[in-house]
């Protein structure tokens, strides 16, 4: 499904981010990503949904070689991919409904489907009162929750998601998880890139460990990492 | 599809700024455009009349020798075995007065002796030798003098051709003008969205989802400006003709060797409501939309292309 | 403080596109105003020459009585009484056969027997009544007749001022575009740099504080696109004289009594370069910078003021 | 220092935020402010840093009245007010340093001031090594820190705080609320918005509680709130 091989990554004279990291994830897996800030997280998974190129190294993501991709066959690509940006990134002036129709419009989708799906995702992440509402006009979480339903409403193949609960209490923040576990279930592979230690261990699933520039593969949260080893509120 | 406009481009400064800016480009643009066509079409109209032709001018008898009509008939059999000469043909008298009158006043140019002056139609394909011609008419009847006009249409043609240089040069910046708004008002646009426009391409709009969204917003923006701009220079033109038609000269008396204002006049009298004219400034706010819609389809691009 | 430059509004679309379109604008604006004020100058020196003067023109004898020397003295009698008329001055012989001699051809000039022409210098105080003026001449001397050029004056205001009201026309669009162009791009940089400027609120800059960068940052624009149209302008002005200069008309013959394009090609040359069109001229890209900085400074804090 | 009297407080056709809310914190305290997503923690924020005015009541700070000041007073009063946004809101083309910098050049603070507090403070937040960095370059973490760093560079009287470690982990929280805690005992009085539970329990401050458009006080964290009990990630 994703499969990195050898890949180095560094921004232009920045710090090395990746030192010949390979590793795969298979179809329908569940990772958590964890390090410290700076880690390179976000780069992880902005390598994963194209906005980024490793500078060497293959990606191979549904089984196709994505360092290669042209222009012009990127937005296929990205379609099976649903983000939850670390920022949101909600377009300003389309409502809670519109921002969350967006993929499905590009993608071509009968608005009849949409008008029956929306909504009710819109519900399940407890936004059904504000489905008129601009992002400006809405509450941080609120806002990030938004993000959440956007990137799964078109049930992607993939689903990355930065910090999704970075702005919601633990409570939202649960049933926030159990939407992905939704899809996970349904053949989803997910990758969520988080601080929330309290998160990581309640939900049994493999975590991705970034550190010095390179990615653990860990069976189990139960494992004491560095991070959690540090954690100032562990149990 | 077809109909998405995400990025809400319609509430952008463009809209407000744009067609007012291709507006006054428009009505520049018109303005020019009826100027070069109808100084054009006046100096045309005078080829028409002149080129090919000549005058030649036989003084009156008093300083030469033989009769008004034995010179007048000389002349005429010379003329009449000139290769090259199509016709020839003797202006009436009275004619003659008619044309010196402004010059002299009716009694006097009715009293003076008139010179006499033939009118020539020269042949486009054998070309008349004029030096030549002169000095045997000279032979003919002393004193003669042909004139081909050419001074006089050399004149007018450079002066044509200044007022469509002119109006070219004008018609060039105002056309560079309204591309460089337009390019603006696209760049700027994509500023004003970048974010958006990266969403956009992040959940897998391809480029020409977003080209097209600002091309049919700058496309839209330069029609309603090329109206606006059209329609006031439709009335601006009218309303000049009619202004200088009301006030305008007659014949009466009063001109000068070296400037008439009564041809200028004519010049815009003449302007601008031919069909040609008119198809000209009806064209222009399609022309300006195209403009517009092929500048920012162009350029989104290109800024796109150099997008992640 | 002054020097801030917390948007970097150097690096907008505005730096590229704004000292082009007010470039273009400025460029405009110097012909329109150069055409105006050629055209003002040309008449005036007309009206100069004209105003204030009429001509008496004495048909030869053979069609009245008495003498040549007898009509033109009765005539000069009539006028040195007449109250008003400040001057008379009989317009030698010579003078009268070089007027005609483009008309008649310098021969037949010579040796027609010309009219008298007498000048006269009219008092602007003392209002002379040409009709009973005629009367009277008529009398005197049957056949004369009198032109104080009204209608030639009359036609060749109403040329100047139809020049004088397009180049207006074209001023004030031209004006409006700038004006136009300039709030167009601080309306797109505030949209641009609404999240910046809502920080600086929000950290404590005043409104000054950021209306100075937009003003400098559009003042700067502007004086750079106005020297460039300036320059253009110059040189197209200068190309335009240049070219009418070397190919324009001298004194030969070619003329017609409703079109003389010398005359249009003497107002090409005399346009624009007399100091008060330099000093115009000259003033223009100042002039552009200050109402784009003024333009700017009172779209930016009126924008402003409508933020939170 | 702050003093709110019969505040209400809604957005236009929204739901209401504040209902008659009275209170006041005293000059030098540190207080916690907690509640559900969208209870309305960031308006009763932005009330105190004038990014919003009440429906009705009366808002004091630094004991003035400021829903009656005008738009030339109101610079002045928020150059006393630090303020670390939810979405960070750093200037995009400015470098960190220059983005911390911003509050003391708009106050026309010396450049060699600044050369000096500068550096020093983005060291304090482990930022040493990205004083020239753009803002993009930046992880969220790290980004989140320049906020911070900027709010407090200029030793403000009062510091607003909203969500300012939902971006870093545990560690580096409990390091950025030691740079809080260091202005509260120069003086500053300080309000921080949060959901992070544990930084809550972990310093001993009072918490303003939004529940239901009240606020309530609570002297201490350990009086187990609604939010609290129902935090899934509870100890
Ligand atoms: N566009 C960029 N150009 C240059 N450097 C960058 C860029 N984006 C990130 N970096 C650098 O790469 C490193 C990793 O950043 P990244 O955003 O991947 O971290 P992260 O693990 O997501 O951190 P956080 O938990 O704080 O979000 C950081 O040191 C950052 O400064
Ligand atoms: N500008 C606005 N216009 C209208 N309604 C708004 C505006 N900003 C916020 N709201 C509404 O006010 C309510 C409170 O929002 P606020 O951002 O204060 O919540 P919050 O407690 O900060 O939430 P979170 O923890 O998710 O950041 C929400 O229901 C939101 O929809
Ligand atoms: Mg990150
Ligand atoms: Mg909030």
């Amino acid at each position: 499904m994703v499969r990195f091989e050898n890949v180095f990554m560094r921004y232009d004279g920045g710090p090395v981010i990746l030192r010949d990291v390979s590793f795969r994830l298979e179809q329908g897996s569940f990772h958590f990503l964890t390090g410290a800030s700076g880690a390179g997280k976000s780069t992880l998974l902005r390598l994963m949904y194209l906005a980024a190129r490793p500078v060497s190294g293959q990606i191979s993501i549904f089984g196709r070689d994505v360092t290669t991709l042209s222009r012009r066959e990127r937005p296929m690509a990205r379609r099976r991919i649903g983000v939850v940006f670390q920022d949101f990134r909600l377009i300003p002036h389309l409502s809670a409904l519109d921002n969350v129709a967006l993929p499905l419009r590009i993608a071509g989708t009968r608005e009849s489907l949409i008008r029956e799906h929306v909504p009710e995702l819109l519900a399940w992440v407890g936004l059904s009162g504000h489905l008129d509402a601009l992002p400006a006009t809405l509450s941080g979480g609120q806002q990030q929750r938004i993000a959440i339903a956007r990137a799964v409403i078109s049930r992607p193949n993939l689903l990355l998601a930065d910090e999704p609960t970075g702005n919601v209490d633990d409570r939202i923040a649960v049933r926030l998880l159990y939407l992905f576990e939704e899809l996970h279930k349904m053949g989803t592979t997910v990758v969520i890139a988080t601080h929330n230690e309290n998160l990581v261990k309640r939900f049994d699933h493999p975590r991705l460990h970034m550190e010095d520039a390179r990615i653990t593969d860990r069976s189990a949260s139960r494992s004491a990492s560095a991070a959690a080893a540090t954690t100032a509120a562990g149990e | 599809m077809w109909g998405r406009n995400d990025l809400a481009l319609g509430r952008d400064a463009s809209s407000r700024f744009l067609p007012g800016l291709l507006a006054v480009m428009v009505f520049l643009a018109a303005l020019a455009a009826t100027g070069a066509l109808s100084a054009r079409g006046f100096i045309a109209s005078w080829d028409a009349r002149l080129d090919g032709s000549a005058t030649v001018q036989i003084p009156p008898p008093s300083t030469g020798t033989g009769t008004r009509v034995e010179r007048r008939e000389a002349v005429m059999r010379l003329l009449r075995v000139t290769p090259g000469v199509q016709q020839a043909r003797p202006v009436p008298e009275k004619t003659v007065a008619r044309l010196l009158e402004p010059w002299l006043g009716a009694e006097l140019a009715g009293a003076l002796p008139m010179p006499t002056l033939i009118d020539l139609r020269l042949s486009a394909d054998q070309p008349v030798d004029l030096t030549r011609l002169a000095e045997r008419l000279e032979n003919a009847a002393p004193g003669t003098m042909i004139d081909d006009h050419a001074r006089w249409l050399s004149d007018a043609r450079t002066l044509a051709r200044t007022v469509t240089v002119t109006a070219g040069v004008v018609l060039v910046l105002v056309v560079l003008a309204a591309v460089l708004a337009v390019v603006f008002a696209v760049r700027t646009g994509l500023a004003v969205h970048r974010e958006e426009i990266e969403i956009l391409h992040l959940i897998g709009a391809p480029d020409r989802y977003i080209a097209r969204q600002f091309q049919r917003h700058a496309g839209r923006l330069a029609l309603v400006g090329g109206i606006i701009g059209v329609v006031l220079a439709s009335g601006t033109l009218m309303g000049l003709r009619w202004w200088l038609t009301g006030t305008g000269p007659g014949s009466g008396p009063g001109a000068d060797e070296v400037f008439s204002p009564a041809g200028l006049t004519a010049l815009v009298q003449a302007a601008g409501f031919g069909w040609l004219e008119w198809a000209v400034i009806l064209l222009l706010p399609f022309t300006a939309a195209l403009i517009a819609t092929v500048a920012a389809r162009t350029s989104v691009l290109a800024v796109l292309a150099r997008m992640p």
